[in-house]
């Protein structure tokens, strides 16, 4: 009933086999989700979100053990760090190189082009990796804290 | 527009099933179903990016939910206990301001033709200016990139505070 | 003029700092120290600045308003500026030896650096939903603090409270929306020049959501419910920072620039205003007379002292205003030092019950002679800076002609000092128990805080003419221009 | 209409804050206020006949809905969420110091 319940083993052959194979093409859409925001409805929100989910996925079918193999709550967290660092110092290089917090600073391109949009990507990439690192770290702490302590 | 009148019904009934059943499960299933509904009349009203932004949430909120109810051995609902003056005070204070909400809402522009003051300088200029074909995104990231910061710092905010809330222990021992 | 954006900037990129480097403490001590006093030193630099070059747009990417984000520095937004990073400053120089007892000590400064740029970002920001935004980030951070050290009331209380505010922000987020679908804008200025001289239903529905909204994170008397858990269960340098600063910041002053700027103030404002104050004076004061626990006490004194800033505000009258502003500016210095005091006394005692103590100013006699200072100051004992702040309340509501009001505010300092000697006597004289006798007292960095805040005390009390023709003459100004304040943002943008 | 119909939803949500005894039951009315004021801001922006406000190769001058709305909302919805993960987080520490979810059994602290 409870998916978290049987979280330290993981749950069925059939439930990690599928995992197995749909964890890379969700990945892999998340990225193209956070590349192509300034171009499609998306971003990088929900392109950070869906990355976080499929390590979310993996964790709920092979258990805390192997997903924390893959990427664990320290890293993630430094992860959330970077990316909202990296965003401030888009805001920040816009004071140093034109003079106003947030400037868009870059040339603006071919419009319609995935190399378009002066900053916006960069901007994006910055946020994606900020969600979806964060996510994956709530969800790890929520998952791993226990309300029972074993005495 | 008859769905999103529809979806509109569709959440209300949502909701209120949320709010009225027994069991804490079945309110968290009820609650996604206010949010898919949400999802898809975002959709009706040519919202794409709501939309995706919703959905993903929407599973995230479910799972952070269950976890929550999770840890409620049986599930079952804590029985109201009777306090018949403050419903029947909470009930008039809703109603009243429901009214007043009712008569006050008339006001706004007829629905589906919005002042756009603004947004029409968006609409007009906002490719030209900031390169990005989603408008979405050229208000979010560039006209108004600032509330995106404080939106990032909003979501660092809230997972450093549950991180923090739920480290073993507060105190160090003396 | 590069340096507005700063305010919020320094203390993001400290917060997101320190989360990367982890679990060093020295090196986030020494890190938001430096931090918190660059952002002081920056908001005494902008005094000189606005005096010559007069109310400020900062612009955010180049866009003008309303298409874009602006920031406006003008003489409110910098007397709030100078109040939130000086106490923050003291407060953090507190931390560094009081959260020793504590866990995860940088975490702790990264949520209150975050804490410091929220509250930053809704004095300077001139837009709606920016404002929204800001101030949930001020919010959750002083849920997550409150809640720091994970004990069951702790929790409780940060439930509570969050709850509250909650409710408080989705009220105002539904306004500014009643708002963006009037006008189809969010900056304040525009909207304001909009809907002036128009009067509807809708305004007056988004005006009483406004007034829920920014009244329950003020914790004005109906929505005081959660301020009496929240304050005390915190840290004493964060029960500091919510009574002193954060209420004033998230609360009272978007009342005032919300209703004095964007809506235009008129009698039927003024006088809720007016009732709100007294009920939150009245009722905060007895409330407060009951409280055996220190810092429950002063959480309450809070509220009261919340209700003489609306009086003051309500009456709208110059020496009203003045007395307003100067009390914001006075509560938030004494309420600092006494929530540090409070925060002394448990550190050495381990307790917070007023009759548990007792003496305590023969072992501890710079926390002692420290929280008398306070507690006279906020009772409006002359020379104090408490008592020019009531009293200019007070001549504003006689010139104004209410007297039985001005009646009831004398009455309620009269409270004020009644509770106050109850905390001098239980706590600080007296018979000194036994089983205090070994206790010292607090570090070094502690005292110093305390000390400074002190002098704050004394010297404004002393020089406040400087203060008032420096600081508050602008902000009053800013106040008493009331909704001209649309035609200098646009018309400083044209 | 569509305005107050989720002003209604908004409705429920509030009533269920203050009406309700389960910790839990507390914070779905706090989601569900939130889904309304979204469902709201998304309203107030909507245009009839209007298409999404993305630009591609075939449209050029179309009749877009409002996209400052929809900025908003997006804001909004990564607001909400954060709040939710926060507070239940909350939750599930008080489950673990009081062994339940009923409000009226926890309450240490009076007033």
């Amino acid at each position: 009933m409870n998916p978290l319940k049987n979280a330290e083993k993981g749950m069925t052959i059939i439930v990690k086999t599928i995992a197995k194979f749909i964890v890379p093409p969700i990945i892999l859409f998340g990225v193209y989700m956070i590349l192509h925001g300034h171009l499609t409805p998306g971003g990088g929100f929900p392109g950070g979100v869906i990355m976080a989910s499929a390590f979310i996925l993996l964790t709920l079918a092979f258990g805390k053990e192997v997903a924390s193999q893959k990427l664990r709550r320290s890293t993630a967290s430094l992860l959330e760090s970077t990316g909202a660092l990296i965003f401030l110092s888009l805001a920040l290089l816009g004071i140093v190189v034109g003079g106003w917090f947030f400037l868009n600073f870059l040339p603006k391109g071919h419009p319609l082009k995935i190399l378009s949009a002066g900053f916006i990507p960069l901007a994006n990439i910055g946020i994606g990796i900020k969600v979806g690192g964060g996510i994956f770290a709530v969800f790890l702490t929520l998952a791993i804290f226990r309300v029972f302590p074993k005495k | 527009m008859w769905q999103v009148y529809a979806l509109a019904i569709l959440m209300i009934v949502g909701s209120l099933v949320a709010v009225h059943t027994r069991y804490l499960l079945s309110a968290v299933i009820s609650l996604a179903v206010v949010g898919l509904a949400l999802c898809v009349a975002f959709l009706y009203l040519q919202a794409p990016d709501c939309a995706i932004t919703q959905i993903v949430v929407e599973v995230l909120a479910l799972i952070i939910l269950i976890r929550a109810t999770g840890v409620e051995r049986d599930m079952t609902e804590i029985k109201d206990k009777k306090e018949i003056f403050a419903y029947e005070a909470v009930g008039i204070f809703i109603i009243a301001f429901a009214f007043f909400a009712f008569r006050a809402l008339s006001y706004l522009p007829e629905f589906g033709h919005p002042v756009m003051k603004v947004s029409q300088e968006y609409i007009r200029k906002g490719l030209e200016q900031t390169g990005s074909a989603n408008l979405v995104t050229s208000v979010l990231l560039d006209f108004r990139a600032y509330d995106t910061l404080g939106e990032a710092t909003v979501l660092f905010t809230a997972i450093l505070g549950a991180i923090i809330v739920l480290r073993e222990v507060g105190r160090k021992k003396k | 003029m590069n340096i507005i954006p700063l305010f919020v900037a320094i203390p993001l990129g400290a917060a997101f700092i320190l989360a990367l480097l982890g679990k060093k403490e020295t090196v986030s001590d020494i890190l938001v120290n430096s931090a918190a006093l660059c952002l002081a030193i920056l908001s005494i630099v902008l005094i000189p600045f606005l005096r010559d070059n007069g109310v400020f747009v900062y612009t955010m990417g180049r866009w003008l308003p309303p298409k874009g984000i602006n920031l406006v520095l003008d003489g409110l937004s910098l007397l709030m500026l100078i109040v939130i990073n000086s106490i923050a400053f003291f407060a953090t120089l507190y931390s560094v030896s009081y959260m020793k007892r504590f866990t995860a000590k940088s975490r702790f400064y990264s949520l209150f650096m975050l804490m410091v740029a929220g509250m930053n970002g809704v004095v300077l920001t001139g837009d709606f939903f920016n404002l929204f935004v800001f101030l949930e980030i001020a919010s959750i951070a002083s849920y997550a603090l409150v809640a720091f050290g994970v004990e069951a009331e702790e929790l409780e209380a940060a439930f509570k409270y969050m709850v509250m505010s909650s409710i408080a922000s989705i009220l105002i987020l539904f306004s500014v929306g009643l708002l963006y679908g009037l006008t189809g804008s969010l900056n304040m200025a525009d909207i304001s020049e909009i809907i002036q001289g128009k009067h509807n239903l809708l305004l007056s529905f988004s005006l009483v959501l406004f007034l829920a909204g920014f009244g329950l994170k003020a914790a004005i008397i109906p929505f005081h419910a959660w301020l009496p858990d929240a304050h005390p269960s915190a840290p004493a340098p964060i029960s500091a920072m919510l009574s002193g600063v954060l209420i004033k910041a998230l609360g009272v002053y978007t009342i005032m620039r919300v209703f004095f700027n964007v809506y235009g103030m008129n009698i039927q404002l003024g006088w809720t205003f007016m009732i709100l104050g007294v009920i939150s004076m009245v009722g905060g004061g007895i409330l407060a007379l009951r409280q055996t626990d220190f810092k429950r006490l002063l959480a309450y004194s809070s509220i009261s002292q919340i209700g003489y800033i609306l009086i003051g505000l309500g009456c709208g009258n110059y020496w009203g205003l003045l007395g307003a502003l100067f009390h914001l500016f006075n509560h938030a210095t004494f309420k600092a030092l006494l929530f540090l005091n409070s925060g002394a006394v448990e550190y050495t005692t381990g307790t917070r019950k007023l009759d548990e103590m007792g003496g305590l100013s023969k072992v501890m006699p710079v926390t002692g002679t420290t929280s008398t200072i306070g507690s006279l100051s906020i009772s409006g004992i002359p020379p104090f800076n408490g008592f020019w702040s009531k009293l200019f309340i007070i001549i504003g509501l006689i010139q104004a002609g209410y007297l039985v009001l001005a009646g009831i505010t004398v009455l309620a300092s009269v409270l004020t000092l009644a509770y106050y000697l109850r905390v001098q006597r239980f706590v600080f004289f007296g018979k000194l128990r036994e089983k205090w006798a070994q206790i010292k007292e607090v570090p070094k960095v502690m005292c110093v805080s305390m000390i400074a805040l002190a002098i704050i005390c004394i010297g404004t009390g002393i020089l406040f003419y400087p203060l008032i023709k420096v600081i508050l003459g602008p902000a009053i100004a800013v106040l008493q221009e009331g909704t001209k304040y649309s035609l200098l943002i646009l018309g400083g943008m044209k | 209409m569509l305005f107050f119909l989720s002003f209604v939803v908004f409705l429920i949500g509030l009533y269920c804050v203050v009406a309700k005894k389960n910790l839990l039951k507390i914070v779905m009315g706090i989601v569900i206020m939130e889904y309304a004021v979204n469902f709201f801001l998304v309203l107030l922006g909507y245009r009839m006949g209007g298409v999404a406000p993305i630009i591609t190769k075939g449209i050029k001058e179309a009749k877009f809905v409002d996209p400052l709305p929809q900025a908003m909302v997006l804001t909004a919805i990564v607001i909400s969420i954060a709040t939710l993960a926060f507070i239940v987080a909350i939750c599930i520490r008080i489950y673990q110091r009081y062994h339940t979810f009923d409000i009226t059994e926890i309450k240490r602290l009076k007033g």
